[in-house]
């Protein structure tokens, strides 16, 4: 444990503390990596192959062949046992224990094998009608678009109104600020969960329920947000500020030319979390939408969940359709990430 | 999208000069504060102040007009308790039961994410190969929704799930893991961590490139062993960081709800009911709703996390003066 | 008109004052330097000359009008940062054109006086870099030309150079003056290096905790310090001060020896505890004289200095030119060239220079 | 030109197939539109009654909380013909009802499920067991499923569903009344008492697929469609809407069958499955009760009704549709066996099962049920203090519900 | 024995070639300083001999035995660094007997050497503080007690002093004489400031662009520079050099101007380009000799610079004693004192000098 302690030791070689964190790393990825790569996986398998025991990494699908005299094809299974062992038969069908079978070479003559002594042969096959589906089954750009309207303007929203505040709070000087710094900090506090209902009615005297713009004001000012970019503008040194207003910018232009751009670290940071948060927002959508029309991605994606059961196939499509986006915008982010909070960090 | 911002950032210079001009530098600060306050006024304070009102009436009515008022009856039958530290003597078990399971669940969820993702943190401070690819590898998760975590756990865990499977196929014995209590709790305590480990783990690197490369090298000069590097520079100069981590972890810990809810609906029986869920359950997805309940619940959870982070700053304060 | 006049300015953060009722008249086109020991009140003198920071009491005059209640931006004044403070984020070309978008020049304008201020200062060549592709030398000149392009009536430097090496310290200091040569506006520059205060100034404004201790040409305060404190504080090396008393119109020191004084030039009482000063090059070894144990040699190549103490424990410092061949250890004798003593009042440490002599 | 906002959530194509006939009604009323709100079953459950409430629902929705949303919903009587819904959905139409003295008429029951026992056939074959007969008991398929199990080597011999409503399935014929004298609710008579012990006792000896109801906590649904569909268990409790899927999933991996509705200790006669499902209803909210009211009585005609039937595989709540018999679109042999089976038990249900169905707080005690039920499967608590809570849970819910 | 020896020694990172063979010998006890121009590689060589930097080739040896695979704790040094980078959160006592509990040292040891050390620095009275609470020459001297405590052989400095400002550089610089005195333990300290370079080395190593210029006794690299780059390095202001050819014997400036130089001391061929070098202080105005057109005068007080251009435009820096009356602008004529002047060919840079004369 020691060993891993410690920061680059310097040496050529590697170091058997280097070993350990490379072991460690490994793990790591097939941890993080490994579940998503399965729910991937598995949104390419059919309703039957997810409900199958074991469960199998890759995506089965039962070999099917056209045989002469019959209009559709037949599955194909191989036989474990009596004296066809060991080929592949084509079934008709199976009444009680014994399946009726033919040959492909041979489909006349119909065979009759033990229920039991035969397999399913199967290759692998990606199911990617669980995705076609989707694109028939209702408007997915629809959702899509809502989703990304709610998404982007949120953010917009948030990153301005995150950032003035934490402009005012990092770089003025007035009474009552401590006041503020706490109640947003106490807001911190508080599951969003728990406050649904007053929050609803508050959004619907406000006239925003089945609005888009109900989903994306209410949570647009985030404790998080205002926080995370404080810290971040307090290591902007004052006199930066100071020359700006030698040079006769008015304050707001000092707010936007000087403080958005030197925090754009951090900005990035809150920009992820906040796209993450608003695209994977569920519970929030469901109360605060009403028509289809305006769903987001979560909520159709939801819809797949009926009383009694749910479609996992679609389900599991459409989840991995969510996901893609906001894996592309991480992916243009990242290299921010370490960085905006490297320099936030620091105070 | 820069030619947009900067013609609306004009405008809006505007009439912010003449505020400027009326009101001076001072005092203009509260309108950069003002948009920021206006929402966290009316969609996080008054819901708040409505909460208190929902705890002091009855009724499964949503309207708060036709609540009528019960005073601190909702308060009162949650804490009708013979001995708190047992439920069963509760008039609300389930809510106890929630709070002991809540308190076992930060005091697991709050080290165990420290540890891992202190551990990872350190790991990818130091000079690998292709940082860049594992710090957004531990990073992830925190992308993901709650209910697909918990969906592709669920997967997993499951009685005729991929472990058992991996298990199986080593010839191993097989747990059936969503049915015993132990078990659930702690894989719940597993996703947690594993979900959220991503978001400390940003933080405590950030910390750990912010302490200074020099002091390394002159407690290299100084012949200390990693060992001593460690506790004596490293965990102190982070130890700001770890505040925040801490204080953060501990706060998003009481309110972890979706992933743990979608992943075991609480069960056992109730073995990983949170708080939170609790408040859900009779608050919004009960029948009748509870909302008194609910509120009166969710004001205490929220007083007693106040005092637990006040706790928490005023200990690690202390520990960092002494 | 960008003369500047302080009446009785005073700064008070809290209950402390640190700027304690400071008058002071710049001429327009002075060259005016402030320096004094650190935490003297200098940055904040020229922080409330420039609007950004409020002031306690007094007035702020600029051109004649009192300008107390506007803002840094209404003053006419630039201000050149001790640690530059340029828009990192913003190209050179930015850096300098900032400050005239602000004004609302028009476009061309703005082109032709970047470009003009970037040629003067020679970073033509840098106008599409970043603050951190520059070097330290560099950046103090876009920090000057940020300053300059909007040309202002009064320039205000805190401590431009102190963050270069040496060797682009004094390669920057002549490019100010030639600056202030060129552009002949009023400049008021703070520095605590007395080097910098001595070759840039018209007048040296020397501070000592929140007041002003003296205020004139560089080498009147070199050559007439008003008290003991400046003394010490102008020239480098530090002056050296033997505590003595007046005997018949001379001055024996604590060490014993006898000093003759130039007749008259001193109000002298006989008997007063005075101090004598005298720089180190206005003294030389020889024969005989005051007696010094070397503890300490310099050389520097050039010249060299002697490090050591008087019989009666009072550090002194000697110049000498070319390289000495003096050891540390030695004992030598000093003579002292009394035509360039300075007498100080022990007691009040003022100057007991007869005025007009 | 009137557009009418319909919520809907599906299991299967119900809502779908609705809006095809919702076309039909638009093409003969062209200024009036229906627009399909297709949501997740969580936003019926959940949202739609705070949205009611707050006076933001839509005009008309598809609702399984059949009592519990009465006090929202539009009397269609002014509007519709009157002895045609009495006679065809007689029963069904208390569900919607305050009680035994309200006439309205409020919804058109749309499905109609009953809960029941499937048999994977095959697994009973192999271990040369024979289906127990129409009059079996809990006890006999307990019986015969663990004697089935063992000799195949199946994991599980049964499984019910983990929902309060299934429970009533088993409940009932042990004598459950659900009601007192006075007709005020109560979970713990001694024939719900007796359920809930064999219950407890299967989980606890493994004749129960405790995964399914172990396996969760609160009130989250769990079923066992899984285990069944991989051939791995025996006997499963679960309702009609499984139906479609297990034709679809399972295919002639097994035969299965739907088994007549199993009897409680005493033996015939006491045999009942427990009625549910869900219906259309209008809100009293709607700007145009006239339209909302014309669109589900045109719903309700026997030809559409019958075509959404046919094609969402439900049995139907419709007397004269069900004389005529349903024919089932795209089922598969099996499939409409099944289907058959199930509208053959809709008379034996026992009038505790409707009355149940019917009363408006029913889902406080479905929910009640499970949590309880679940903390003595576990071992939380006793079977005795699960019952005690139940009571206490039930009046503070009745309570709070006035 | 604490002898260091580089031999060869080179470092490159990735392609770039920063060291490119240094082949050094710092013999016991002496105080070996490393000058050169920004970026020539003073700290990466100090940080390859500390072993907080691998070498890339060569050999590192002290006392006589190859200390490449040491790490920077097993080979014996002590290292201040030019930030001081002291533990921040630790008091002044925790920094000093940090590396001594490293070692396991008793506690009643570490108390006693932490004590001596502070006495001997004068820290005492601040052993509880943090480094926060100190001022930078406190912190200084608290980063030299670190170094100290732990008693090495060998003492390494990263310009410690360029942080601190002017007055107080000045004294810590005679506080790390006298350690040196006192210990009497090899030093290697990095600067860019010739003052502290000539004032303190017992060796100076002039470095440019990774290769070693030149090395030895301050005064031998002010007097007889090995090359136009140590010449030009060593010495402030910079030394003056105006180009010309030997013509006769003696030398042929552009400007026309024939100076005379001593016979015999340089090796001269007729007809070649070379390079005269002459101090600011080896010129005096005179009456008639060089002409200069004066552009700047800076007075110091007790010394004066002048600022001109030969009449082939080269810049010519001249050192007058006292307060020189000379305004910018006017005509002088410089006499050179060709006694102490340098001959360097212009085409190698290298100095003409005799060997031996
Ligand atoms: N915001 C403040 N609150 C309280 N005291 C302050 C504040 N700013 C400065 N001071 C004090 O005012 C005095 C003068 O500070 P100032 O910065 O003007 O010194 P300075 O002369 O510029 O010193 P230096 O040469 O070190 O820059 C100092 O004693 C300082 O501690
Ligand atoms: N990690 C590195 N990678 C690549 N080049 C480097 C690295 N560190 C230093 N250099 C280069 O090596 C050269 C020598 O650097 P070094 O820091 O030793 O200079 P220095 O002499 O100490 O300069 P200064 O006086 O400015 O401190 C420089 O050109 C620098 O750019
Ligand atoms: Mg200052
Ligand atoms: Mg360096």
């Amino acid at each position: 444990m020691t060993a891993f302690l410690t920061r680059t030791r310097g040496r050529k070689r590697l170091h058997w503390t280097d070993w350990m964190a490379y072991a460690y790393l490994t793990l790591g990825v097939l941890l993080m990596f490994g579940p998503v790569l399965w729910l991937v996986l598995s949104s390419f398998k059919t309703e039957r192959e997810l409900q199958n025991y074991p469960p199998r990494l890759l995506p089965y699908v039962q070999k099917m062949e056209t045989v002469p005299g019959y209009d559709k094809p037949l599955p194909i299974y191989k036989v474990t046992a009596g004296p066809l062992a060991g080929q592949e038969v084509a079934q008709i069908r199976r009444i009680g224990l014994i399946s009726q079978v033919v040959k492909p070479s041979d489909p006349k003559t119909v065979l009759k094998v033990p229920f039991k002594d035969r397999k399913a042969v199967e290759h692998v096959a990606l199911a990617t009608s669980n995705y076609s589906k989707l694109f028939e089954r209702f408007n997915f750009f629809r959702f899509f678009y809502n989703s990304t309207f709610i998404t982007v303007m949120a953010t917009l929203i948030t990153l301005l109104v995150n950032s003035m505040a934490a402009f005012a709070l990092s770089k003025y000087q007035f009474r009552g600020r401590g006041l503020v710094m706490a109640l947003i900090i106490g807001t911190l506090m508080i599951p969003p969960t728990v406050v649904l209902v007053p929050l609803f009615l508050i959004v619907r005297d406000f006239g925003m329920i089945d609005s888009l713009w109900g989903v994306i004001i209410p949570g647009a000012a985030t404790p998080t947000g205002v926080f995370l970019l404080r810290q971040y503008m307090l290591t902007i040194p004052d006199e930066i500020l100071d020359a700006a207003r030698m040079d006769k910018a008015s304050e707001w232009k000092i707010y936007w030319r000087i403080i958005l751009p030197l925090s754009a670290p951090a900005i990035a940071v809150l920009a992820i979390l906040s796209i993450m948060w608003r695209w994977n927002d569920f519970l929030w959508p469901l109360i605060a939408l009403q028509k289809q029309e305006n769903f987001t991605l979560q909520l159709a994606l939801n819809s797949f969940r009926g009383e009694f059961t749910t479609d996992w196939a679609s389900l599991l499509a459409m989840t991995v359709l969510t996901l893609v986006p906001i894996v592309v915008v991480f992916a243009f982010l990242q290299k921010y990430i370490a960085t905006g909070i490297a320099s936030t960090g620091g105070k | 999208m820069l030619s947009l911002i900067t013609p609306l950032m004009q405008i809006i210079e505007w009439p912010m000069r003449a505020l400027q001009r009326i009101l001076g530098p001072r005092k203009l600060a509260w309108v950069f504060l003002l948009p920021n306050l206006f929402l966290f006024g009316f969609f996080t304070f008054l819901p708040v102040i409505l909460n208190f009102f929902y705890a002091t009436t009855g009724s499964d009515h949503i309207l708060l007009e036709d609540r009528p008022y019960v005073g601190m009856r909702n308060f009162d039958e949650l804490m009708n308790c013979t001995s708190y530290l047992d439920p069963n003597s509760c008039q609300i078990d389930l809510f106890w039961r929630a709070v002991h399971n809540t308190l076992w669940f930060i005091v697991l969820q709050v080290g165990f994410m420290v540890f891992f993702s202190m551990t990872t943190a350190l790991i990818l401070n130091r000079k690998i190969r292709a940082r860049g690819f594992f710090r957004a590898v531990f990073f992830f998760p925190v992308l993901l929704s709650p209910v697909v975590v918990a969906l592709v756990w669920k997967w997993i865990l499951q009685d005729q799930g991929a472990l058992n499977a991996v298990l199986d196929h080593f010839g191993l014995q097989t747990v059936n893991w969503m049915l015993s209590p132990t078990w659930a709790f702690a894989w719940s305590v597993f996703i947690s961590v594993w979900f959220h480990m991503g978001f400390y783990t940003l933080i405590l690197l950030a910390g750990l490139q912010s302490i200074p490369r020099d002091v390394y090298e002159a407690a290299a000069m100084d012949a200390a062993s990693p060992w001593r590097v460690f506790r004596k520079i490293t965990l102190p100069l982070l130890m700001p960081t770890m505040v925040v981590v801490l204080v953060l972890s501990l706060i998003k810990g009481v309110q972890t709800f979706d992933e743990v809810y979608a992943f075991t609906g609480g069960g056992p029986g109730s073995a990983t009911t949170l708080v939170i869920q609790f408040i859900y359950q009779n608050g919004f997805a009960g029948a009748p709703r509870l909302f008194g309940l609910a509120s009166a619940a969710s004001i205490l959870v929220a007083i007693v996390l106040i005092a637990l982070t006040a706790v928490q700053l005023w200990i690690t304060r202390r520990n960092a003066n002494g | 008109m960008s003369d500047l006049e302080l009446r009785g300015v005073t700064k008070a953060y809290g209950n402390v004052e640190v700027i304690k009722g400071i008058d002071l008249k710049v001429e327009d086109g002075d060259f005016c330097v402030f320096v004094g020991p650190s935490g003297c009140g200098k940055s904040t003198l020229l922080r409330m000359i420039s609007g950004l920071e409020p002031i306690s009491g007094g007035d702020v005059c600029i051109g004649g009008d009192v300008v107390n209640d506007l803002g840094p931006a209404d003053r006419g004044l630039a201000m050149v940062f001790q640690s530059y403070a340029l828009y990192p984020h913003m190209t050179v070309r930015q850096n300098l054109s900032f400050g005239l978008e602000n004004l609302r020049a028009s476009k061309a304008e703005i082109t032709e006086r970047v470009t003009a201020t970037a040629q003067m200062l020679q970073i033509e060549m840098l106008l599409d870099r970043r603050p951190k592709d520059l070097s330290g030398g560099q950046r103090q000149r876009v920090a000057i030309g940020r300053a300059v392009v909007r040309e202002p009536q009064i320039f205000l430097f805190d401590e431009p150079l102190s963050n270069l090496d040496a060797e682009l310290r004094v390669e920057m200091r002549g490019e100010i003056s030639r600056l202030h040569r060129r552009l002949n506006n009023t400049m008021i520059y703070v520095t605590h290096d007395q080097v910098e205060a001595m070759t840039m100034a018209d007048k040296i404004a020397v501070l000592r905790d929140g007041r002003l201790e003296q205020f004139g040409r560089p080498l009147d305060l070199y050559n007439t310090p008003d008290n003991i404190f400046v003394a010490g504080f102008i020239g480098s090396p530090k002056m050296n001060f033997f505590p003595g008393r007046v005997e018949a119109g001379g001055l024996r020191l604590e060490t014993g020896t006898v000093v003759a004084l130039p007749p008259g030039k001193f109000m002298l009482n006989e008997g007063e505890q005075v101090t004598l000063g005298i720089r180190p090059n206005g003294m030389q070894p020889a024969e005989t004289g005051l007696p010094l144990t070397v503890s300490g040699v310099e050389r520097l190549g050039g010249e060299s200095y002697l490090y050591g103490t008087a019989s009666d424990g009072t550090a002194v410092t000697v110049h000498c030119a070319g390289q000495t061949k003096i050891e540390p250890g030695t004992q030598i004798a000093l003579t002292l060239e009394t035509g360039e003593a300075h007498v100080f009042s022990t007691q009040s440490g003022q100057s007991l220079l007869r005025k007009g002599a | 030109e009137v557009q009418l906002r319909f919520e809907c959530a599906q299991d299967g194509n119900e809502c779908d197939t609705m809006m095809t006939i919702f076309k039909q009604f638009e093409a003969k009323h062209p200024d009036i539109k229906v627009k399909m709100d297709l949501v997740p079953y969580k936003a019926i459950l959940e949202n739609l009654p705070v949205d009611l409430a707050a006076g933001t629902g839509p005009d008309l929705a598809k609702v399984t909380d059949l009592g519990g949303l009465h006090k929202y919903y539009l009397d269609l009587s002014p509007y519709v013909e009157k002895t045609y819904w009495e006679d065809n959905f007689g029963k069904t139409l208390d569900w919607y009802r305050a009680g035994p003295q309200d006439k309205g008429i409020y919804g058109l029951q749309t499905q109609l499920t009953i809960t029941g026992a499937f048999v994977n056939k095959t697994l009973f074959d192999q271990a040369n067991v024979a289906l127990p007969g129409k009059d079996a008991t809990w006890d006999d398929w307990a019986k015969a499923s663990r004697e089935v199990a063992k000799a195949t080597g199946t994991r599980y011999p049964m499984a019910m569903d983990r929902s309060g409503h299934r429970f009533a399935g088993l409940a009932i014929p042990y004598g459950a009344t659900y009601f007192d004298a006075d007709g005020n609710p109560e979970l713990n008579d001694p024939g719900f008492a007796a359920a809930s012990k064999q219950f407890v006792a299967w989980n606890a000896d493994g004749t129960m697929d405790r995964n399914v109801w172990a396996g969760q906590g609160g009130t989250s649904y769990a079923d066992a469609t899984k285990e069944f569909v991989n051939g791995e268990l025996v006997f499963y409790y679960s309702g009609s809407w499984q139906i479609q899927k297990f034709a679809d999933q399972i295919g002639d991996a097994f035969d299965w069958e739907v088994v007549p509705a199993p009897c409680g200790p005493a033996g015939p006669g006491h045999c009942s499955g427990m009625p549910g499902g869900s219906g259309v209803v209008g809100f009293k909210s709607t700007k145009h009760p006239k339209e909302v009211a014309e669109l589900l009585n045109y719903l309700a005609q026997p030809d559409n009704y019958a075509m959404l039937e046919a094609k969402s595989l439900n049995i139907p709540a419709n007397a004269t549709v069900a004389k005529a018999g349903v024919k089932y679109e795209g089922a598969t042999p099996g499939a409409a066996k099944a289907l058959n089976a199930f509208s053959a038990q809709v008379p034996t249900i026992s009038p505790v099962g409707y009355a149940y169905q019917g009363y408006k707080n029913n889902r406080a005690m479905f929910n009640i049920t499970v949590t309880r039920l679940t903390q003595a499967i576990v071992g939380e608590l006793s079977l005795t203090e699960a019952l005690d809570r139940m009571s206490a849970d039930l009046k503070q819910a009745v309570n709070a519900a006035q």
